[in-house]
């Protein structure tokens, strides 16, 4: 069996830190033998101690640390123990680190990935289980990605800190404990390979990956529950649903999606963020502006109720977005319904 | 101020048996959720006061219906000292019906009358100086108390709260549960200086209290109270204490000295040798009112929210 | 003459304090003589010296003071002096303030208002310039209103702050300078009304309400230049173009909305606010969700570029949307280019 | 230390000629600006550091190139001092060819090579911070300089940079231009306590000047800088100075006494009287070296920004 997701983020981090002796990495609690509060930083201070710092309980000033070392040509990585506690740290990165990159009227790189534990499904109530992604779309300068099974830590997060831009990646929480995909095999029913300019769209698909009566896009932390949906959708109602997971939510790698958008005429976005203001409502405008006529519905989004995220679980379900949700949607938009 | 801390604690004084009661009702409530997480019966997380349950006890009687209280994410023993109330903060953990927020908010988000509790660290001192800010003005006498760790002092909204409370003379009251640890952080790595110097270098007084007994840390207290009530200017009271438990469920990677030390320290267990008799009716009391409050409540249905308590 | 729209706010913000004792504004240097770097609060604290308070450089501390009071009862206005700031104030915004209202299990009134001197065209450069409003939607309990020559600046503030959810409210720093319309009229050729379920809508039109080839929706920071444009379009290219104003960005009230829509079965949405997971994105998938049968085209977006913001204002331009970009695009969009 | 403040200011010592030439040449640049505001040639805003000039100047020789300097809003006399550039200034605030960051950054936002500002304050101090982190284990010997105001310790960033700077011994330096005000409000206002207090509550060495003389201000901050590039720890420099102007462009709304009193200590008049002769030559020709660059920027054509540089 593939490693878990945890595993793979956690060697992914090992090989960066000793494959670039200016790479940091800070953060509360991720010194051994505590090693993070999601375990995912394990083992690295005891070989790095120099370089993988546990800080005070400063998420702004630890970003802003970050941009330091950045800006003195070194590369960081910021853990935030929830990712509900990077709003303390909007403002260094959207009017430092993101600002940094161009508003001195030349290309500055500045190589930081601050990396968010986030989403809920585990009873950590309302000021912990927070998706907050959409809130940094459309920041200049700032790129954003979400762990995902598909797709190798350490290849993504080598990527952000090449790129110069400083990024956000998403962890969803629960998917820690998933395992990671490998060899394009999902199960044995689905396959799955990459496509997108840069590989950067997990393509998951039954028989035929040209083929679908439905598009769901959905960011990683949602991979595996679209998968269990598409599955579903396939067993119980015969509906061949694709499902596409990109790995950067921002910039949109829109063409990555638009030609299984145009074949099947019909796309869901599913994600766990409150409404309003959604990731998937900047992905529906690309498409709609870029595939009017291909469509034959408006393009659907998924996502969790406008309100808090109770502690509960039985609460919480009635808040998060749920596999039956997202199932209802594709049914409905390839019925007509 | 260290050797007080590193020498053997003093004998514990003799307690009023209500003070002896809710101190072993707040034991016995945070052993029962650790050990229901052991079960399994519980989700999510939650941090226990183990250890540090003197302090509300001690602020008890020195509180008014009229003082608002900001607890944090160690907040149980803050909850019951100020109401008495195992039943309805159980089936907050539980999501159950009685749940004094309804499961919505959970171990660490409770609002009652005058106390409220979040899980941002550092987040209420600013708000706590804003609920001064009212005080001063429509209810002079009162004030209002934020309980924080030592290692909530690396967040900047500490200071701007303390800055604004130093500067227009709020009757705000920082009580600093100094464990000496934040999660699995030892103070000396996430705090430069002291505490001391922090509320000074505001022009704010600072106490510090590191006996752990019921009686002394409350005489030390009462004058502190009276202080900013009556001046309604901002004080910072320092208790060193000990975190006899994990951080929250099991997470505890101290050393077993180190783990060993904080027990030591423990009015618990120097209580029960101190005075074994009314410790021991007292202790078992308490034991079996928070295994009937358990049993109660985990026997009630699921909570409700009500589309009208919805945003 | 109508008044200066900075007279009008100067003036609600007097009324409100007469009307309300238990009302507070916070902010950084707004006492006299100073009265705000716009402003704004002149003479407020003369009258007012215990509840009009000039404040420490400690955006996230007012708004938590200022949360403090909604929590004890009374109302609160917070000025943050350059919008771009309230980055600083995002924890106490997403995670106290607006979580309050609703995380407890039943409903806090949160009273309280952050204003917040919004956009660019002043040369202040990219830290100063920005439009931050798209961060902030889709926050469970926030509502976002923005300041517009043809919203009564007392009655919106006074609806913010009576309606138990804490606001923000985007006051364009250019509109400051600008007189508010009276009595419906905008000038010979335009008049205004004020539509939908609240009359939160301003509608701006040409001879018939009910008539036109396009519709135009902006926030009130672009609402005097709106009506330039569809003046110009009017004029020049012989395009009847209504502009609706909605004083409420945040929850939208799309029904205010649809009827013009569905009529004209054309949408531009223009904002200041750089590329991405904008404002219009949301209320273009409204409209493609509700009004998919009656569109024409795609609702169209017209922003700013996904750029920092410059300080010279030749670059300033390059990068802020522009009148001739949302003329272009209402054209492009009545002309099917 | 009112004391110091409020008494006579003694009589200046004599400068050396480029020291002299570079505080007048930071003076008519800035009068300059103030000028051309008035005159509608310039837009956007600009804050002068009339008054302060002899900050920059005093530390010049105190810095190696290897120093990151973090200048703040006021930033005109720290640039000018570090690159003696004021065609690459002047071109920068008024968007014209030859523009230290081709006109996007203006005044308020600059980059070249270590020195960096920008205009939100507070946010620098974590980031320094950093930088400090690498100097400390790449470049030993090496500090990071960050101005800023009085007002500015407002900000709860300033107290995380702070503390992470004490805690892992970080060549940070502070440089406080306490000049009594922030924008409009007194420091009474605006800062409960005092500096030296918010320095030693982090443990870190404080030091107060209240000359205005560079060579005595040098003089005081020479063991400051060696102290913290030999030890590697952090320091705070508390200077108390005066603002001379408006904030920025022609905002001030002091009392008369006030601006008078300012007036009074400014270095610029009392230096004139004290060495009229050595004075006057220096400031004609640096006056007109300013209008010459004034002259020949305006006539430049608009600043470029090639795609490569954008976003
Ligand atoms: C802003 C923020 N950062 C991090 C956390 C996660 N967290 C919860 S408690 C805690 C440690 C707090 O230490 P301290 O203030 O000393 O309190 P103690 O747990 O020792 O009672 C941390 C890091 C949080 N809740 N809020
Ligand atoms: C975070 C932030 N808040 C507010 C401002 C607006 N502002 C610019 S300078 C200033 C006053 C700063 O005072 P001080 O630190 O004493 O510096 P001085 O202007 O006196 O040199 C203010 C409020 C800002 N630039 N950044
Ligand atoms: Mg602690
Ligand atoms: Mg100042």
């Amino acid at each position: 069996m593939a490693e878990r997701v945890v595993e793979n983020l956690n060697q992914a981090l090992h090989a960066l830190l000793a494959d670039d002796p200016g790479l940091y990495l800070l953060g509360e609690d991720l010194v051994d033998p505590y090693g993070g509060a999601f375990k995912v930083t394990r083992g690295l201070s005891t070989r790095w101690p120099e370089r993988v710092l546990s800080t005070p309980l400063s998420e702004g000033g630890i970003v802003g640390v970050a941009g330091g070392l950045a800006l003195a040509g070194q590369r960081a990585i910021v853990e935030i123990m929830f990712s509900d506690f990077v709003a303390l740290a909007f403002d260094q990165i959207l009017n430092f680190a993101s600002k940094s990159t161009a508003m001195y009227g030349r290309a500055v790189p500045m190589r930081l990935v601050v990396r968010c534990p986030t989403g809920g499904n585990r009873g950590y109530g309302p000021t912990h289980s927070q998706s907050l992604q959409k809130h940094f779309v459309g920041i200049p300068g700032l790129t954003l990605c979400e762990m995902s099974p598909f797709h190798d830590n350490r290849a993504v997060l080598a990527g952000l800190l090449g790129s110069g831009r400083p990024g956000l990646f998403f962890e969803d929480k629960v998917l820690y404990t998933n395992r990671m995909y490998a060899d394009g095999v999902v199960d044995e029913l689905f396959r799955y390979d990459l496509v997108g300019a840069d590989g950067d769209v997990a393509r998951v698909w039954v028989d035929d990956p040209e083929q679908c009566d439905c598009v769901l896009v959905v960011p990683g932390g949602l991979a595996v529950r679209a998968v269990a949906v598409a599955r579903e959708l396939l067993l119980r109602d015969d509906i061949v649903c694709q499902v596409l997971v990109p790995s950067r939510l921002w910039p949109l790698d829109v063409d990555g999606l638009l030609p299984a958008v145009a074949r099947a005429g019909r796309m869901v976005v599913a994600e766990e963020s409150t409404a309003g203001g959604t990731w998937g409502a900047e992905l529906a405008q690309a498409v709609h502006t870029r595939r009017w006529k291909a469509l034959r519905a408006p393009v659907r989004l998924v996502h969790s109720a406008d309100q808090v995220i109770p502690t509960a679980a039985h609460l919480e379900r009635t808040v998060l977005v749920q596999d039956a949700d997202i199932h209802r949607a594709v049914k409905e938009v390839v019925t007509g319904a | 101020m260290t050797a007080a801390v590193t020498a053997a604690p003093p004998a514990p004084s003799r307690l009023a048996d209500d003070d002896l009661d809710l101190l072993l009702l707040i034991r016995h409530f945070e052993l029962a959720l650790l050990d229901m997480f052991g079960r399994g019966e519980l989700h999510g997380t939650t941090h226990t006061c183990l250890g540090q349950e003197y302090v509300p006890v001690a602020l008890r009687p020195l509180l008014a219906d009229g003082d608002h209280v900001f607890s944090n994410h160690r907040g149980h023993g803050h909850y019951l000292a100020r109401f008495g109330d195992p039943h309805g903060l159980l089936a907050e953990v539980m999501g159950r019906q009685g749940a004094v927020c309804r499961g919505v908010g959970g171990s660490q988000h409770i609002l009652r009358d005058r106390y409220l509790s979040t899980g941002v660290q550092g987040e209420s001192v600013p708000v706590a100086a804003g609920v001064a800010l009212h005080l001063r003005r429509a209810e002079p006498g009162h004030l209002a108390l934020v309980h924080l760790g030592d290692g909530t002092w690396g967040e900047g909204a500490v200071y701007e709260g303390l800055n604004m409370a130093a500067l227009w003379r709020l009757p705000l009251l920082l009580v600093v549960e100094h464990n000496g640890i934040a999660q699995s952080t030892p103070t000396s790595a996430q705090l430069a200086g002291d505490l001391a110097g922090r509320a000074r270098a505001f022009g704010v007084a600072h106490t510090l209290v590191t006996s752990t007994d019921t009686n002394t840390v409350r005489a030390a207290l009462a004058p502190v109270l009276r202080r900013v009530r009556e001046r309604g200017t901002p004080a910072v009271v320092e208790l060193r204490t000990h975190r006899v438990g994990p951080h929250s469920k099991g997470d505890d990677t101290r050393r077993p000295e180190e783990i060993g030390y904080a027990r030591a320290q423990d009015w618990y267990a120097r209580y029960a040798r101190a005075y074994p008799e009314q410790f021991a009716a007292h202790d078992e009391r308490q034991r079996r009112h928070v295994a009937e409050v358990v049993r109660e409540v985990a026997g009630r249905p699921a909570s409700r929210w009500e589309e009208a308590g919805r945003g």
